[in-house]
């Protein structure tokens, strides 16, 4: 049953990203992502990670991509024009081959035959042990990480600002 | 891992970064404050954050250590190459708070470029893969917002330009740590080495190699090495000069540190593939940088074709270093992009000059710069003269070690390459004198700022001791 | 363990060729971007499968970051869009080709 | 005495600095500049005089560490070979200083600094113990000159500058791979790194290697003698630049070539200077003679001399590589000959051009009786320059023959010898041509009417070269003899391999 | 004693410093007195070679003046040495005495040119060369002199430099000489590679003789005797480098008579009795070739004398007739002959062109013989001389050249080379002819010029009538047995091993030639009375044009010249400095090209890095 969930997910996720490039229309595109991390979320929970599975739908989809929505929205983005070249369009769908593609190619080079799965512990991705390993051994890329967070705020006015507070002109 | 605490060692190891982020955040609380004329202060806070910063690692440049459960590694090389960026940050908070030509909003600036420093040092510092990814999209993102500052469509174009391929080379990169991990089992650099070593003999399995190929991606991308250099010169063109100033230096130091740690680490049955490959790229982006600089107009262009050059001359210390130790690399090339960073710095605040004279940046308005400015013209020629390797000038030095290091790895083909391309590349730094000195056009003076002043003084003091008396200076920063 | 590491790896593989022909097949400015956002969604698929498969939950950090990553990359990327389209007022990657030569 | 060396060859340079400081009168300039340049040449003359030839190896050195990571050394000496060379230098320059610039007057700072600085850069050269000091000043040096021709050149000096710059950095960046590689070689051998020059000598090098790196020096100096076919540079940066630089360009920078040769190919790589020694005095006769054909068919005087310099350059390149002492000898005396008698020729060439902005034959033709003074001077040149024996060309080119023709090193030296000669007969051909096209014949009034002949500054300037020519001439022995021991010094090894080499044909063959 | 010798030849060069320092200073106050300055200090010179000569006159000894080393390397040493023994007494009374001569004849002839003061200096400075040359103890201080006469000639042949063709003259004289220099320098370095040693006195020691015999290849040895010839035939007008000899006339006359007949073309001559002793025993075919290149050039030069029309042009090849019959002498070995026929060859060689120069000096200019004749009316001085120096040279009897000619034609005989006997004859013959034909032209039969120029003719002053006086009493008893240099250096010079010697009574033969150029004299003087050679077609012209020779040679060169000079500047621009530049265009080309196809376009830069990528995967992972 879970393993039906596994393929199934995947193969929306796959068919929805393929989608993304696939449409005109980039607001479909963006709509198209989102049902795609919503599969990758449902997989997260499917592997373990039921804390991943909810911060990729709240945070991922619901805020960054919503974003992606909104600037696309304010930004009034027709559907693409026709003056796409031939190419492109054939490209469109022939991207579809690297589904296969992609598929021959890992199974040829990524395996990972060898390894030895071990069981994994009860509370293994939970909010407590992920929390415990984020603000314990890797509590400096989390900080690090939220200094990049107050980059990307700083950068945000700094760039959209019409008029500087300072020098108004 | 999970038996870490936090102890001296730890704070030590932090200090530098946090010198830095309190001073971006002094910067921004100081611009809260109500007061017209502010630039100065926001120079004086981040030149001291700066310095401060570079005071901690100086203080501990001795030491070895890991630190915050081994994620932050503490070692020459590290020690090295942030010396690099944090000797190039201190002007370079002076002219970016207080030049006009860099947009109005200096706080924002000001502090964008601590953060960037901040990533900057990490980069140089990290032992772990996820660290360094982070620390790379923390110096990166400030890049992409200042290039994108201008009111020029040509700089929201370079910015964005910049900032999508960025974005797909660190996409690039995250997925190859993904690939590493699954490889490995673990992202600390470290471990990497142990398990490389441990498994002496057996074939890296797909997932490992595939991984450190799609992380030199990044690592390429940020170097602007042949085949992933076509941003460089379309950004340089359009970036503030300032930032240009001080990014071509740093951007590389911090990018050739991890470099360099990931390559030193190759165990010797991988080398000869590693060769061939940072070989081609070392050669052509020498060739591509000095022949595509020969009929270029645009000053910054020029200056990013020489950049691409320089990228791959550097890259020659990263094959040598497979036949040697990180340490001996590090204080080679370090050596190097110091100098490279000085005078590039020097060139780019020459354009900026230039910028805020509103003087075209065409080459052809060089004619007679030494008669509008002398000063300015000689050190801009030095810096030029020092970028291509003409004694007594840093530059000729930082390239004899890096030859030297080179052909004592028997490294000669590269090697030879390298001199053949720089012969080229000094046509361009020439043409540009000739314009300067030997051309004659309008007489209006330039007028210079007091910080472009100061830097170009800086740049020049510094150029010209690296190469006199390079030894006493290698000394004084790296001991 | 109900699917093996080999074929979540796939998929994030082929998630992750599908947002690289993306950027060459798509020439409005955002929608590559939300490309990109595939290629890091790959890669959080990838640290997700190897955290399970190895039982180390710092594939999940991993993912916290680069979601956290993304986040601000985001933020920048979108306000640059803006600065981009009043400035251009095309967000057709190809007209972005004033610095060139 | 250590000392004196050091002030005469940093002297210039930090007087350049404090020429900043003076108020911008060209006079003025002019004459701190030639104050400064004949401080340093009566220095420079002190060290000659006291200078023991007796000793062989380096004198009045200075030994500083400098970059102790590399072993390298701030290391300055003179050994007899570099001392002559010092010396004309230093009184070269003091004549380019007092030649009038011409189209300076607005930038006389610039000029006079310029010079000095190359003096400096020049000096440094010669005296430099350490490789990689003098690596340092022998790039630096190309500066100054770019500029001298590059600012206040002719029509083309811009080509001629850049071409010049390019192709001698060109060189010289190879031959540092070549350094580089020595180097290491030693570092090999010795475990230490040291660029000093004479503890390189000692390094062992197979023969396959040796010729390689032979080659990666021979062709940054074979460039700067020139050597056919690395000259072409030199007849374009002779006729664009002012006077004063061919007159440095022709008298002093074109031996640091054949400096360079002594003092670097002939020790550093005995085996394959032996094996390359047919092959470059075959370019060296070449030279000589093609030269002198291309010399002979000139219009325009300066290049004609640029071109003769190509022919006597020849000489010095088969001087060097007969291996032979006699030989080396001249050839060091050639260098400080073809310096003065050159030298001398660029500066009376360039007064005349001065006043006629011309420098084409058939625009001159009997100005004899209307510059006497002149034609004297100028005749005396072109005898030096010809080999007039009795005046100063004719030991170096006497001492070339005499020693190529005993090398031990060359099959049939006298072949070489004979093939050189006529050399002689060319340089005589095309000397006196324009000698008879200029001077001679029927004064054209109308353009060369208003000639005016020497004046102070002129005979001021010509008088060292002049005095040299004949003094050298006559008393020879008094270069000679302070070179001698050097000159056997840097043969030595040459010998000694060429003794193991005949010995054991193969042995040492890899 | 010695240091004499320093004084007696270093007073010309002071005294030419002198006068060449003086008259650059102030132009119009040294002109006068030049002239007496120089005399006198050849004077003195002559004075102290006199008194010199008198040492070692009678004994075989030799002085010999230190002045150091000149060049000084390693092993090689080049002292600075004058050495003086009888041949080079002999030589230095001739150039002393003849030139003290020329110099007071110079003070008339000159005596109206503006720059005489000039001319007196270029001539000391020769004399100083010449005397430096005469008494060089090695032949690199030789070649001093040698190279040092050779510029002094350049000089005075160009002396009237506003004519561009003489001073084309004087720059194909420095260059033929050049020629044969440039082969003497050669042969220089072969005798120091064999023999380790350039000086004269050492290379006659008997230890270097051994070594030499032992050591060298006696073709290698012969080469040297050949190449130092060829450098004396540059300097002696030999055939084929005599070229530029007839051209020297062009400088004036009494330099013609000092450097081109009597002293610096006898140069040649001086270094191969100097060199005897090294011929004789190691290079006997280059003797030979030098009999034969002396034989040739006596008989050519004189067939080409014949036809000339004017009065230098007869005697130059007169000279190099002359010249040719002292290298034949020399080549069979009769060295001492040789230098006897050299010493009074000067004597009335250099009266012959004084008087030419006073027949010059009285037309005012003019020097072609057709358009004198009859002049003996008018300049009887000048007239009488001229037929004593006549005299001498065709061989009257008693008369100085009558010794030494008949000397030569004795010894070819005596060593056994007939052939040469016969040319040697029949030149003697030609002499007669052409000089017979000379002195008719010019001073018998009917004045050929219009009545107004002949009232302007005039004797020459007295101070030019006065050396010429001198000198042809020379001529007349320079040859007398109490004069002659012959026998007194007879013993000096080794001799030539002898095959088939040809013994002939000497008087018997010297009479009956005398009798046979007697009777030639007539017919010529009948011949040439009635009959005006002008030369201008025909074999007359062959030979008036020197066979062409001349023109050939000299054509030859300037095409060679030009066609190597234009193919190395073709070679030059067009190869060599095109493939330099060639470089740095196409480097740029390459440059535009790269920049113009970038298109700018992100997603292109995005395929680089896929395409890196690939690289990447490729090689890192050799997929």
């Amino acid at each position: 049953m879970t393993s039906w969930l596994f393929y199934g997910f995947s193969a929306f996720a796959v068919a929805f990203a393929y989608l993304v490039i696939l449409l005109r229309n980039p607001i479909h595109s963006g709509l198209a992502l989102i049902g795609s991390f919503f599969c990758v979320s449902g997989l997260f929970v499917l592997m373990h990670a039921p804390f991943l599975g909810v911060i990729q739908i709240l945070i991922y989809t619901g805020a960054i991509l919503v974003l992606f929505l909104y600037v696309m929205m304010l930004l009034n983005l027709k559907e693409q024009q026709k003056e796409d070249r031939l190419w492109q369009t054939v490209a469109r769908y022939v991207a579809l081959l690297l589904i296969p593609l992609g598929w021959m190619f890992s199974l040829k080079v990524l395996n990972f035959q060898r390894l030895v799965s071990r069981s994994l512990p009860e509370d293994f991705g939970s909010v407590h042990s992920v929390g415990q390993q984020l603000l314990g051994s890797y509590v400096l890329i989390f900080e690090v990480s939220s200094v990049v967070l107050l980059v990307a705020m700083i950068g945000v006015v700094v760039l959209t600002q019409k008029k500087s507070m300072e020098n108004p002109r | 891992m999970m038996e870490w605490q936090l102890g001296p060692n730890d704070i030590i190891a932090l200090m530098p970064y946090v010198s830095l982020v309190v001073g971006a955040f002094v910067v921004l609380l100081y611009s809260f404050l109500g007061s017209t004329e502010k630039r100065i202060g926001y120079a004086v806070i981040s030149s001291i954050a700066a310095i401060v910063s570079f005071y901690f690692l100086y203080l501990n440049r001795e030491l070895q250590f890991l630190a915050w459960s081994e994620i932050l590694v503490h070692d020459f090389s590290s020690y090295a190459f942030s010396a690099v960026i944090l000797l190039l940050l201190i002007p370079a908070t002076w002219v970016h708070a207080c030049s006009s030509s860099i947009g109005d909003r200096p706080s924002g600036i000001c502090s964008l470029l601590l953060l960037s420093a901040c990533g900057g040092v990490l980069m140089a510092h990290s032992n772990h893969l996820l660290m360094f990814f982070v620390a790379l999209e923390l110096m990166s993102l400030p890049l992409y917002v200042i290039t994108a500052i201008g009111n020029d469509p040509k700089a929201s174009e370079a910015g964005f330009k910049y900032f999508l391929l960025g974005s797909i080379s660190s996409a690039i990169f995250i997925y190859g740590v993904a690939l590493t991990w699954s490889g490995f089992n673990t992202l600390w650099i470290s471990d990497i080495a142990q398990i490389l070593v441990a498994d002496f003999g057996h074939d890296l399995s797909g997932s490992q190699w595939a991984g450190f190929a799609l992380m030199f991606v990044g690592l390429f991308f940020k170097l602007g090495v042949f085949p992933f250099h076509l941003w460089i010169v379309d950004v340089y063109q359009a970036a503030p000069s300032h930032l240009v100033a001080w990014m071509s230096g740093a951007v590389k130091a911090a990018t050739f540190a991890l470099a360099i740690r990931l390559m030193s680490l190759l165990p010797s049955e991988y080398h000869a593939r590693w060769i061939a490959v940072l070989t081609m790229f070392a050669v052509i982006s020498m060739f591509v940088g000095s022949i595509g600089g020969l009929f270029q107009q645009n000053l910054k262009r020029l200056l990013g074709y020489s950049t691409v050059a320089h990228g791959g001359y550097a890259c020659i210390a990263l094959i040598a270093v497979l036949f040697s130790s990180a340490f001996e690399a590090s204080k080679i090339l370090s050596f190097y992009l110091l100098v490279y960073g000085f005078s590039s710095m020097a060139a780019f605040t020459v354009c900026a000059i230039l910028e805020e004279n509103h003087i075209g940046l065409d080459s052809g308005n060089l004619k007679g710069l030494s008669r509008k400015s002398p000063a300015v013209a000689i050190v801009f020629s030095i810096a030029l003269l020092s970028l291509a390797g003409v004694p007594p000038f840093g530059g000729f030095f930082a390239k004899f070690q890096l030859f030297m290091f080179s052909l004592s790895k028997g490294l000669l083909f590269v090697t030879l390459m390298a001199v053949l391309s720089s012969v080229i590349a000094l046509g361009y730094y020439l043409s540009l004198l000739v314009n300067m000195f030997f051309q004659d056009g309008g007489a209006s003076r330039l007028s210079t700022a007091g910080v472009n002043r100061f830097v170009l003084g800086l740049a020049w003091v510094l150029i010209v001791l690296l190469g006199v008396i390079p030894g006493s200076i290698s000394y004084l920063v790296w001991g | 363990m109900i699917v093996s590491l080999t074929h979540m790896m796939t998929l994030s593989f082929v998630l992750f060729l599908i947002g690289l022909a993306g950027i060459f097949i798509r020439r409005d400015v955002l929608t590559v971007f939300l490309c990109v956002e595939i290629i890091l969604n790959a890669a959080n698929l990838a640290f997700v499968a190897v955290a399970n498969a190895f039982g180390d939950e710092f594939g999940h950090v991993a993912v916290v970051t680069i979601i956290a990553i993304a986040a601000a990359e985001a933020a920048i990327g979108l306000s640059m869009v803006i600065k981009l389209h009043s400035d251009k007022k095309s967000m057709n990657l190809s007209s972005l080709n004033e610095l060139r030569g | 005495m250590n000392e004196l060396l050091l002030v005469s060859i940093f002297f210039p340079l930090l007087g350049s600095l404090a020429l900043y400081i003076l108020p911008n009168q060209g006079v003025l300039i002019r004459r701190v500049g030639i104050g400064i340049a004949l401080v340093v040449a009566v220095l420079s003359t002190l060290l000659f005089i006291a200078y023991d030839a007796a000793v062989s190896g380096f004198q009045f050195v200075t030994d500083v560490a400098w970059i102790q990571d590399w072993g390298i050394r701030f290391s300055m000496g003179l050994d007899g070979l570099s001392l002559v060379l010092f010396a004309l230098t230093a009184w070269l320059s003091v004549s380019a200083m007092l030649i009038k610039p011409d189209n300076a007057q607005d930038r006389i700072k610039e000029y006079v600094a310029s010079i000095l600085v190359l003096e400096t850069t020049m000096l440094g050269t010669f005296a430099a113990m350490d490789a990689f000091l003098f690596y340092l000043f022998w790039e630096a040096m190309l500066l100054p000159m770019f500029v001298m021709i590059g600012v206040f050149g002719g029509t083309r000096r811009i080509y001629a500058t850049l071409k010049f710059f390019l192709y001698t950095f060109f060189g010289s960046i190879l031959m540092l791979v070549g350094l580089i590689s020595i180097y290491l070689l030693y570092h090999q051998q010795f475990d230490v790194y040291s660029t000093s020059i004479e503890q390189l000598y000692q390094i062992v090098t197979p023969l396959k290697l040796q010729i390689w790196l032979c080659l990666s020096f021979l062709l940054a100096f074979a460039i700067k003698v020139p050597i056919f076919p690395f000259h072409t540079w030199l007849p374009d940066a002779h006729v664009e630049a002012p006077t004063a630089g061919s007159v440095i360009l022709a008298g002093v920078l074109l031996k640091m070539g054949t400096y360079g040769m002594l003092r670097f190919v002939l020790p550093l790589f005995p085996l394959a200077a032996t094996v390359l020694a047919p092959w470059m005095c075959g370019l060296g006769i070449i030279g000589i003679l093609y030269g002198a054909f291309l010399a002979w068919g000139q219009t325009d005087m300066k290049k004609m001399i640029a071109y003769s310099s190509v022919s006597h350059m020849g000489f010095i390149v088969l001087g060097i590589f007969s291996l032979d002492h006699t030989a080396m000898g001249g050839a060091v005396f050639q260098m400080i000959a073809h310096g003065l008698t050159t030298g001398a020729l660029f500066l009376l060439i360039g007064y005349i051009y001065q006043q006629r902005h011309t420098r084409l034959l058939e625009e001159y033709g009997g100005i004899a009786a209307k510059v006497p003074y002149f034609t004297v001077m100028f005749f005396i040149v072109l005898l030096g320059s010809i080999g007039l024996p009795g005046l100063c060309g004719f030991v170096g080119e006497f001492l070339i023959f005499m020693g190529s023709a005993k090398s031990e090193s060359l099959a049939h030296g006298w072949k070489y010898v004979a093939l050189a000669v006529p050399g002689v007969v060319l340089g005589a051909g095309y000397m006196l041509k324009l000698f008879e096209k200029v001077f001679l014949g029927e004064l054209d009034a109308s353009k060369n009417g208003n000639l005016v002949d020497l004046d102070r500054s002129a005979w001021a300037s010509l008088l060292i070269p002049i005095l040299f020519i004949f003094v050298l001439g006559i008393s020879p022995n008094m270069v000679l003899s302070k070179v001698d021991h050097s000159i056997a010094k840097l043969g030595e090894k040459v010998r000694h391999y060429k003794i193991i080499r005949t010995a054991s044909h193969t042995e040492l063959g890899d | 004693m010695e240091k004499m010798i320093l004084l007696a030849v270093f007073l010309p060069f002071l005294s030419s410093a002198l006068i060449g320092l003086w008259q650059l200073v102030c132009k119009e106050k040294a002109q006068n007195v030049a002239g007496y300055i120089a005399c006198a200090s050849i004077l003195v010179s002559f004075v102290c070679f006199a008194m010199l000569s008198n040492e070692v006159w009678s004994s075989m000894s030799t002085l010999r003046f230190e002045l150091g080393s000149w060049i000084s390397l390693g092993d090689f040493s080049v002292p600075a040495a004058l050495s003086f023994d009888k041949l080079s007494a002999t030589l230095a009374l001739v150039v002393s005495g003849i030139g003290f001569l020329i110099h007071v004849y110079s003070l008339g002839y000159m005596s109206h040119d503006e720059n005489r003061a000039k001319y007196f200096s270029y001539l000391n400075l020769f004399c100083g060369f010449m005397l430096v040359l005469i008494q060089a103890s090695s032949l690199p201080l030789l070649f001093v002199g040698w190279e040092g006469v050779g510029v002094c000639s350049f000089l005075l042949i160009g002396f009237w430099y506003t004519d561009k063709e003489k001073a084309f003259a004087g720059r194909k004289a420095f260059i033929v000489n050049r020629i044969g220099d440039a082969a003497l320098i050669v042969g220089m370095a072969l005798l120091y590679w064999v023999a380790k040693t350039l000086d004269f006195s050492v290379l006659q020691q008997a230890d270097t003789i051994t070594s030499l015999t032992q050591l060298s290849s006696p073709l290698l040895l012969e080469c040297i005797g050949i190449l130092i010839f060829v450098g004396c035939m540059g300097k002696s007008a030999q055939f084929p480098l005599y070229v530029w000899l007839p051209d020297a006339m062009a400088g004036p006359t009494p330099v013609s008579a000092l450097i081109h007949a009597a002293t610096m073309v006898t140069a040649g001559v001086y270094v191969l009795a100097r060199m005897s002793g090294f011929y004789v025993e190691f290079a006997p075919h280059a003797l030979s070739l030098v009999a034969f290149v002396g034989a040739t050039t006596a008989f050519f030069a004189a067939t080409i004398a014949v036809f000339q029309k004017d009065i230098k042009k007869v005697l130059a090849f007169s000279t190099v007739s002359q010249l040719g019959y002292m290298m034949l002498a020399m080549g069979v070995g009769a060295f001492s002959v040789g230098v006897f026929h050299l010493v009074t060859h000067a004597y009335f060689k250099a009266l012959l062109f004084l008087g030419s120069g006073s027949v010059i000096h009285a037309l005012s200019g003019e020097q072609n013989i057709h358009n004198m004749g009859g002049l003996k009316t008018y300049i009887v001085g000048t007239t009488v001389l001229f037929f004593i120096g006549f005299g001498a040279i065709i061989g009257f009897p008693l008369m100085s050249g009558w010794f030494s000619k008949d000397l030569i034609l004795h010894s070819l005989l005596e060593t056994g080379h007939p052939m040469y006997f016969i040319v040697a004859l029949i030149s003697a013959f030609l002499t007669t002819i052409y000089m017979t034909r000379l002195c008719t032209v010019v001073f018998l039969g009917t004045p050929r010029r219009s009545p107004d120029q002949l009232r302007t003719i005039h004797e020459s002053p007295k101070v030019m009538l006065v050396p010429m006086g001198v000198l042809a009493l020379l001529s007349i008893v320079g040859g007398m047995p109490f004069l002659s240099v012959e026998h007194s250096l007879a013993n000096f010079f080794p001799t030539l091993e002898v095959e088939h010697g040809i013994h002939v009574n000497e008087h018997l033969l010297g009479w009956s030639v005398t009798f046979v150029v007697l009777i030639l004299v007539g017919l010529s003087i009948k011949v040439f009375s009635k009959k005006r050679i002008m030369a201008q077609s025909g074999l007359a012209s062959f030979f008036a044009q020197e066979y062409y020779i001349n023109r050939v040679s000299v054509g030859l060169g300037s095409v060679l010249m030009r066609v190597g000079s234009s193919v190395s500047q073709w070679f030059d621009v067009d190869i060599v400095d095109r493939i330099v530049n060639f470089v740095g265009r196409e480097l740029t080309l390459l440059s535009k090209m790269q920049s113009k196809n970038r298109s700018g376009k992100p997603q292109t830069y995005a395929a680089m890095i896929v395409f890196g990528l690939l690289i990447l995967l490729f090689c890192v992972a050799g997929v």
